[in-house]
């Protein structure tokens, strides 16, 4: 059905030749895209893959001939089927944009205007630019939508943003970019923000809708297994330059330069299982409620051995992170209990004693928010230090500089703030917060999913150096398959506040499962070029049996 | 119930449970005053016996908190009762009488002001989001800055002097009784408005082109761009319906602020407004005009901001159609 | 222009001022060589020419509160009097232009008995608004609201030493005194005791506005403003010309003179003196000034220490830079006061000596003599006492250092200074309106037993002298008693008089006005009975 | 162990504070270059009073309305005061004033807000029903009884300023602490057992002082243009204290008759100057403090 050769045959559509862009911060201007060539022919579809801080997104805009704010396109040409977009004005490129090179952006939701309805924000571009009066333009959104296969195609349009699940706003968004028949869609990340279910639906929508109309495409994401799916061609991209291009299959079977090849190491970081059967905290039948309406736990029974990694996992509002709340005492269990060291832990946070709350730790999945950005890495991994074991001034500073050493920071990096570190840096200094209390327990609640590939093995190596050495239990909350198996001795599967599975890693990871843990573990895109394609066919056939 | 309504009749129990505690206050506050209406009525010629007589009067010798419970009683059953002013002999005029028609007036101005203010604001602040840090934009901020860094009464008396003594375009009384016409009226009253348009028109134009400003980065204005919508159309579709919260709230102020804040202006242009009412019945400690002065205004406040929040939620979709 | 011309043209002025007669002018102008006619004419143009009937009058006041009331009892300023009295209303005396009390709505008055039974005669065929004919039911009704036990009124006070009132016909009003009173009459001109209707239960008629007077009220907005037209049957003849009045209540001083020089309003009164040059300099506008029997002085209480030696309230007096102040703070628009409350147009006013002016030296003598090295005492003020109350006091604070006085001045709230400063604290400022005669100034704030008496001096000679003064009917006794109480005051009261102050005032070019009175502001309150339009 | 105790302050010093304020001045635009100047002079009048002034606060050292010359440079008021002393005075005590006022009210506005948007419950109805109340009530005429009630003197008047004032300072703070509450990392202190105290003044604070610097200056500016209108219904500050806004309100009339002490400015000019460009300069600044910390605008 697809093949590298079979659409890509038509004229040059985009050429893009010497691209250089610079940012501003701080009122000095420094380079992000450094001299970028590409070449995009009609129907083609192109994904760009790197790191964030490639420069990806900022080509996917530039090939509209567009900067966002704080930037500027300083060289090269970009020629869009004839036409200079460095030299076209404002007006003119008004005009191609939505028309003729329309965008879909990373979060639908936050693109999407939560003023107006979807079907007036879809038909927008058509109708203004004269392309179709406003009914034909809303038979056709609704055949768009039904291509898509939105729910409800006649009507969706009547809703607004908010109204409408993520997955759908997506291919609401992937419709709206469809209107005016494109030449070329830009897709910004457009699956990132969705769980791995949802994925599958929206990436099978999208290419089937751009092969529908033989729309050219640039697919910018992260993550290779999904650009597998999507490109005739992949280039991938780091620090603003291109690291190598080749088509799909080939740069998959055999990437050429070292650093296309870490990007599939992660892949490769798997923890020896190791079961024991010493108990530190085990959760009994929990039920917990917002506001005592929603059961947003519902009989939840979890055990965490000692020194062992239990990962949690499950989709958004499975309840994971509710578990996380309910153990920490934030949301007291309305039923059940949780025993800690043998002992009952009291439901409310201001019931328990100090060394208790010593003894169970949390790192959160943003350390933007979860480090406090007016403290320096002095004092925010000096305060459970001064808190809990009393330990002041120039003992505490000691104490701080072995802690950064532990995690594999410099101890000149000891009087920064946050803001001043990078995401993997910020990620080390919450683990390194966590430990100083020297705890039983530390809950890590997606504690990876912000991160780039290669800084998340990084993180995972730390955190399993450090549990070697000090035998601490993780309680593993994550959406993402690949971490699981990196990280976890045991697992635990949860679907709408309930858990579904829950055993020793290789049990829950290897058929037979349950339906729903199934349906998880398919949905994981697989680095090969044919996944999405068989996985659909096999879901089909599977329909068509029951 | 519809969550507006329900929003709606919350704020409105609010509303009335912050009228009782301004009832509180004020009759507290006018209690701890020194002097009674006694003494302020007769100022120079007070003697002890005609306060006394003055006093029994009114039932001004009784405690404090019977008085105010009688007073909230009669104020329940829709009596605001008398100004002492009238107590003296046998016509006493009722409160209701002594406001209604300077709450006209007041009313009058400050909707002859909103009416000019509110849509040449909007349009500045908009024009000014439009076209930020060009020369429009700079200059109208600077104006707009000096009229707020200015003293209303300056403004007022630069205005008086320029456009009724040198142009005399306006006249420099501002006095209306019942008597004067629509058109006069309109014409007295001008000077008071263009007064107070130029102080709250700076406020809710700054603030309207601060909520554009907040809202041009968000994503969605951006895919608007990029759709290819034109600056002008992105910001008048796309940002405005968004912004309209924010901006409600600074108008909804600067109208309460219109009819609660004018005492100023009401004194130099010799206006006669609910403000100089007040300001009076407290020298003269007139207590049931001041309560009653004191209640409307913070009712015209909790009105206005109760409409500014209907403004907010039926500008916005995710409280007006949730899930 | 020669020598004559200028000082005929001074004394047209003064004359214009109401300073001299027509008479003195006529002769100042005959033995200046001007032929009488020429003198006449010159007179005549200066005031205007015949008076003219018409026009819609405007005054702008700088009083005026949403309190005010109907009741004469408590009018309490300026425009409740001009308006609601000396517009609507007649009393049963009036006091004339050159401060001689003569008969209003009584055609006449004489007294017996020590000049403790005075008969008032009611003119013949005067009439209420409604028609209704004056009789002396109606002068001891209206008169008898001011008195019982549950009245308010302002004028009780000034009451309280009648005994009786009786009808003697109707038209004979006969008052008993408690004591004799020589300046009677002069009481029953105040503002507050108007002539109204007597309701058939014995009680008067307040509310309706029903008065004697030139103008019918038409309306009554209180704190904003009232307006009058024409009495047709108005008793005396050459007054009220205007067709129609209306008085504003513009309390703010920039707004009033703005409202002037648009023609907002043809009168204004309490004019600033900042801008007095500017404001006579507009070509259309005349600025008017009057001495009058108002004073602004500054009360200490004698019973207070260090008030309670005399030798330090002496060198206080003399601590004072009365003529700077005067011509610093108030621009020269007044005239110095010497601690002597009577106004020198007042008849048997005296200028005490020694003069008490700005003189260090003698300050610091006195201060020695009450043993002390310095003084330092709070003084409180506010404008609501006087405009320029607070300037005043600290130009004073700046020039009594040079005397060894150290004057703390406290800026009170003006809401409230008369119940809570006035009569409270030790040292105050304060102002009188002033009396027509020397006894009623003196009894409403210097006598013992005064409820004013915001010095709280008792002096024994000085309350002697007072009642004796009263039934005395020489006059040159009667002279020389007020002159020794005038001195006693001056040498050992409490007040010290920094000036007497001007009325000043100023009014539309067009307007036309006879001599004017100085009891009062606003022409004795009657400008809109006795001012006419010229054009 | 101790002996090798690392010398970690050496090791990386924090940026220095000059050298970090030269950094951010280098990337400030002319307005706030402007308004920095500005405020600069009139901080360096305000501090410098007595020995900038050529005559005393309130000497009177001349005639009425004495035109501008050598001895006189911007001329003399109504009482032959010298006019530049009294603005240099002025500006001493207007900023005092203001600066006290305002910052009384961020103590007691900015601390309640912060503590009831972390304590929520009955405390936070309680303190937010009567700051609605109080902000239902005109601030000058409450100001005004309050101010009658208390009795007129400065220390009253920045009282009661700042008490009104810091309802608006009240919400303001619990608006944008509302925020910072449910941050992570004030989440985390809360589950390592803090105390109140170290949870609003270490946790919450320290990120609210943008939006509230900002709030802090713009409230700074209003407080004197309300102790002008105050000067102005008669309750202003005590004379001879010198007050740019009692000193345009006591010259009021002279507006429509302008007395020219100067060539060509009139007397009520200058304060209402000083007070206009004050406020400008301030406006300014903060107008560039909101941007380097992105658009966190808040009701006036």
């Amino acid at each position: 059905m697809k093949s590298d050769t079979q659409r890509v045959k038509g004229e040059a559509l985009l050429e893009i030749r010497g691209l250089k862009i610079e940012g501003n911060s701080d009122g000095v201007w420094h380079p992000i895209v450094k001299g970028v060539d590409l070449t995009l022919k009609r129907g083609e579809v192109l994904g760009l893959i790197g790191e964030s801080g490639a420069g990806k997104s900022t080509i996917g805009l530039a090939a509209m001939g567009f900067a966002r704010p704080g930037c500027r396109i300083v060289d090269g040409t970009i020629m869009f089927d004839g036409i200079d977009l460095r030299a076209a004005s404002e007006a003119e490129k008004r005009h191609l944009w939505g028309a003729r090179i329309a965008y879909v952006a990373q979060s639908a939701a936050a693109a999407f205007n939560p003023a107006h309805r979807l079907i007036d924000q879809t038909v927008e571009t058509a109708v203004r630019d004269g392309i179709r009066t406003r009914d034909q333009a809303v038979a056709d959104s609704v055949d768009l939508y039904r291509r898509l296969q939105l729910p409800n195609p006649e009507h969706i349009g009547d809703r607004f943003p908010h109204q409408v699940s993520g997955g759908q706003l997506q291919r609401a968004m992937t419709a709206m970019a469809m209107s005016c028949r494109p030449d070329l869609i830009i897709f910004d990340e457009p699956t990132t923000a969705l769980d791995v279910t949802t994925q599958v639906e929206v990436l099978a929508a999208m290419r089937n809708i751009v092969e529908q109309f033989h729309t050219a495409a640039i697919y910018i994401t992260h993550d290779l297994a999904v650009v597998a799916q999507m490109a005739d061609r992949i280039m991938v991209l780091r620090h603003g330059l291109e690291v190598e291009e080749a088509p799909t299959r080939e740069m998959l079977k055999e990437p050429k330069q070292d650093y296309t090849k870490t990007l599939w190491a992660v892949r490769s970081l798997v923890k020896e299982e190791s079961i024991s059967d010493d108990v530190t905290l085990s959760v009994r039948n929990v039920d917990a409620s917002y506001s005592g309406v929603v059961k947003v736990l519902d009989n939840v029974t979890v055990c965490l051995p000692r020194g062992r990694t239990v990962a949690v996992v499950g989709e958004s509002g499975s309840g994971k992170s509710t578990l996380a709340r309910a153990i920490t005492g934030l949301l007291p269990p309305s039923k059940g209990e949780i025993q800690f060291n043998g002992k009952v832990l009291p439901k409310a946070l201001k019931d328990r004693d100090k060394d208790t709350l010593r003894r169970i730790q949390m790192i959160y999945q943003s350390a933007d928010t979860s480090l406090n950005p007016r403290q320096t890495i002095r004092d925010i991994i000096g305060r459970p230090l001064e808190f809990y074991h009393g330990v002041k001034g120039a003992a505490r500073d000691r104490r701080v500089a072995e802690l950064l050493d532990a995690i594999e920071l410099d101890e000149s990096y000891i009087d920064r703030l946050p803001t001043e570190l990078s995401g993997g840096q910020k990620q080390r200094i919450s683990i390194a917060r966590a430990l100083a209390a020297q705890p039983d327990i530390i809950i890590c609640d997606e504690v990876t999913s912000a991160l780039d590939q290669i800084v998340q093995e990084e993180i995972l190596t730390l955190l399993m150096k450090l549990q070697k050495e000090t035998n601490v239990s993780y309680l593993f909350i994550t959406h993402d398959i690949a971490t699981v198996r990196a990280i976890s001795d045991e697992i635990v599967v949860m679907h709408q506040g309930k858990v579904v599975q829950q055993g020793p890693k290789t049990q829950v990871l290897n058929p037979p499962h349950p339906p729903y843990t199934e349906l998880l573990l398919s949905s994981v895109p697989q680095m090969d070029p044919d996944w999405l394609t068989n996985l659909l066919a096999d879901r089909a056939r599977a329909k068509v049996k029951a | 119930m519809h969550p507006v309504l329900k929003t709606v009749l919350q704020r409105l129990g609010l509303g009335l449970l912050t009228l009782f505690v301004v009832s509180v206050l004020i009759f507290a506050s006018l209690e701890m005053l020194p002097g009674g209406f006694a003494e302020a009525i007769l100022g120079q010629g007070a003697t002890p016996e005609t306060v006394a007589a003055f006093n029994k009067q009114i039932g001004l010798d009784r405690p404090a908190a019977v008085r105010y419970v009688e007073w909230i009683w009669n104020i329940l059953h829709g009596d605001f009762g008398y100004s002492y002013a009238g107590m003296g002999g046998s016509i006493k005029r009722s409160v209701s009488d002594l406001i209604a028609p300077r709450l006209y007036n007041t009313f009058f101005l400050a909707i002859m002001t909103a009416i000019v203010a509110v849509p040449l604001s909007l349009f500045l602040g908009i024009m000014a989001a439009l076209y930020r840090n060009s020369w429009y934009d700079r200059t109208v901020n600077a104006v707009t800055l000096t009229t707020i860094a200015t003293p209303e009464f300056f403004i007022a008396y630069l205005l008086m002097f320029f456009l009724a003594i040198k142009a005399k375009w306006f006249p420099t009384l501002s006095t209306v009784s019942e008597s004067t016409t629509l058109l006069e009226h309109l014409w007295r009253a001008g000077l008071p408005a263009i007064t107070l348009t130029l102080v709250i028109v700076a406020h809710m134009m700054r603030m309207t082109r601060a909520a554009l400003i907040n809202l041009l980065a968000s994503p969605y204005m951006e895919m608007a761009q990029l759709k290819g919508v034109p600056r002008r159309e992105a910001i008048v579709k796309h940002a405005l319906p968004n912004a309209w919260a924010p901006i409600a709230t600074v108008i909804a102020f600067n109208l309460a602020y219109l009819v609660v804040g004018v005492v100023v202006v009401e004194v130099v242009f010799v206006y006669p407004g609910i403000g100089q009412l007040m300001v009076d019945a407290v020298s003269s400690r007139d207590m049931p005009v001041v309560q009653a002065c004191a209640l409307i205004f913070a009712a015209t406040y909790i009105l206005l901001n109760l409409s500014a929040d209907v403004v907010s939620i039926i500008t916005n979709p995710r409280l007006l159609h949730p899930k | 222009m020669n020598e004559t011309q200028n000082k005929l043209n001074a004394a047209l002025g003064q004359a214009v001022r109401g300073r001299i007669t027509r008479r003195e002018f006529t002769q100042l102008a005959l033995a200046s060589g001007v032929s009488l006619a020429a003198a006449n004419s010159m007179f005549t143009k200066a005031y205007a020419d015949e008076p003219k009937k018409g026009g819609n009058f405007k005054v702008g006041v700088g009083h005026g509160a949403t309190t005010d009331s109907m009741d004469p009892g408590l009018y309490p300023d300026q425009f409740t009097g001009t308006a609601l009295w000396g517009t609507l209303a007649n009393s049963l005396t009036e006091i004339d232009a050159d401060g001689n009390v003569v008969g209003d709505v009584a055609e006449s008055f004489e007294s017996s008995d020590g000049a403790k039974k005075w008969v008032f005669k009611v003119r013949n065929g005067i009439t209420f608004h409604n028609g209704r004919t004056v009789t002396a039911d109606d002068v001891i009704a209206s008169l008898q609201h001011h008195l019982g036990e549950n009245s308010k009124s302002a004028a009780k006070s000034l009451l309280k030493e009648v005994a009786t009132m009786k009808a003697d016909g109707p038209n004979t009003v006969v008052f008993e005194l408690t004591g004799g009173n020589a300046d009677f009459p002069y009481t029953v001109s105040d503002y507050h005791m108007p002539i109204m209707p007597k309701n058939p239960d014995g009680t008067v008629d307040w509310q309706s506005g029903i008065r004697t007077g030139a103008y019918k009220l038409d309306k009554f907005d209180p704190g904003v403003q009232a307006s009058f037209s024409k009495n047709e049957n108005y008793y005396k003849t050459g007054k009220g010309w205007f067709d129609s009045v209306q008085f504003l209540s513009i309390k703010d001083a920039a707004a009033r003179t703005n409202a002037l020089l648009s023609g907002e309003v043809h009168y204004m009164d309490r004019c600033d003196l900042k801008t007095l040059d500017q404001l006579k300099a507009s070509p259309d506008i005349t600025v008017s000034e009057i001495t009058g029997y108002g004073h602004y002085i500054y009360v200490m209480n004698v019973t207070q220490k260090p008030f309670d030696d005399v030798n330090v309230r002496t060198a206080i007096k003399y601590s004072m830079p009365r003529d700077e102040i005067l011509e610093k703070v108030f621009l020269g628009h007044g005239t110095v006061g010497n601690d002597n409350p009577i106004a020198p147009t007042v008849k048997f006013a005296i200028d005490p000596t020694p003069k008490h002016s700005y003189d260090p030296a003698m300050a610091k003598e006195y201060l020695k003599k009450a043993g002390l090295e310095s003084l330092a005492f709070d003084l409180s003020v506010a404008d609501a006492a006087f405009a320029g109350a607070v300037d005043s006091a600290i130009l004073w604070k700046e020039k009594a250092k040079a005397c060894g006085i150290d004057i703390n001045v406290i800026k009170e709230p003006e809401d409230g200074y008369w119940d809570n400063v006035w009569l409270k604290k030790p040292f105050v400022a304060s102002y009188w309106s002033g009396r027509p005669t020397v006894d009623w100034m003196m009894t409403t704030a210097y006598a013992a037993d005064a409820s004013w008496n915001d010095t709280f001096w008792k002096n024994p000679k000085f309350n002697e002298l007072l009642v004796a003064a009263r039934s005395e009917s020489d006059e040159a006794k009667r002279a020389a008693m007020y002159a020794e109480m005038q001195q006693i005051l001056h040498d050992d009261g409490g007040l010290v008089n920094m000036l007497f102050n001007s009325y000043v005032e100023a009014h539309a070019k067009n307007l036309g006005h006879g001599k004017v009175a100085a009891n009062w502001q606003l022409d004795g309150m009657r400008v809109a009975e006795r001012w006419w339009f010229t054009s | 162990m101790t002996a090798q105790a690392p010398n970690l302050r050496s090791v990386r010093a924090r940026r220095s504070f000059l050298e970090s304020a030269r950094r951010t001045l280098a990337t400030a635009p002319w307005s706030a270059w402007f308004g920095m100047i500005v405020i600069v002079i009139y901080v360096i009048a305000a501090v410098f009073a007595p020995w900038l002034a050529p005559y005393g606060e309130s000497d009177v050292v001349g005639k009425a309305y004495q035109p501008s010359g050598p001895e006189f440079w911007l001329g003399t008021d109504q009482i032959g005061r010298d006019l530049l002393s009294r603005l240099i005075y002025g500006a001493r005590n207007t900023i005092g004033i203001a600066f006290l006022t305002t910052m009384l009210s961020f103590a007691i506005g900015g601390t309640l807000g912060v503590l009831t948007a972390h304590r929520r419950g009955w405390l936070d109805q309680l303190v937010s029903r009567v700051v609605d109340a109080f902000l239902a009530i005109p601030v000058l005429i409450f100001a005004l009884m309050l101010l009658a009630v208390a009795g007129k003197s400065i220390i009253n008047l920045i009282l009661i300023l700042a008490l009104l004032d810091s309802t608006r300072v009240f919400r303001l703070a619990r608006a944008t602490a509302l925020n910072v509450v449910v941050m992570d990392y004030v989440e985390a202190a809360k589950l390592r057992g803090e105390g109140m105290g170290w949870i609003i003044f270490k946790e919450v604070l320290p990120n609210i002082l943008p939006p509230l610097i900002t709030e802090f200056g713009l409230r700074f500016c209003f407080v004197f243009l309300t102790i002008a209108a105050l000067s102005f219904l008669g309750v202003g500050i005590q004379p001879p204290t010198a007050d740019w806004g009692s000193m345009v309100a006591e010259s009021k009339t002279l507006i429509t008759f302008p007395v020219r002490t100067f060539p060509w400015i009139p007397a009520p000019f200058y304060p209402a100057i000083a007070i206009a460009l004050l406020t400008v300069a301030i406006n300014f600044v903060v107008d560039w403090f909101l941007h380097k910390t992105s658009g966190l605008r808040d009701e006036k």
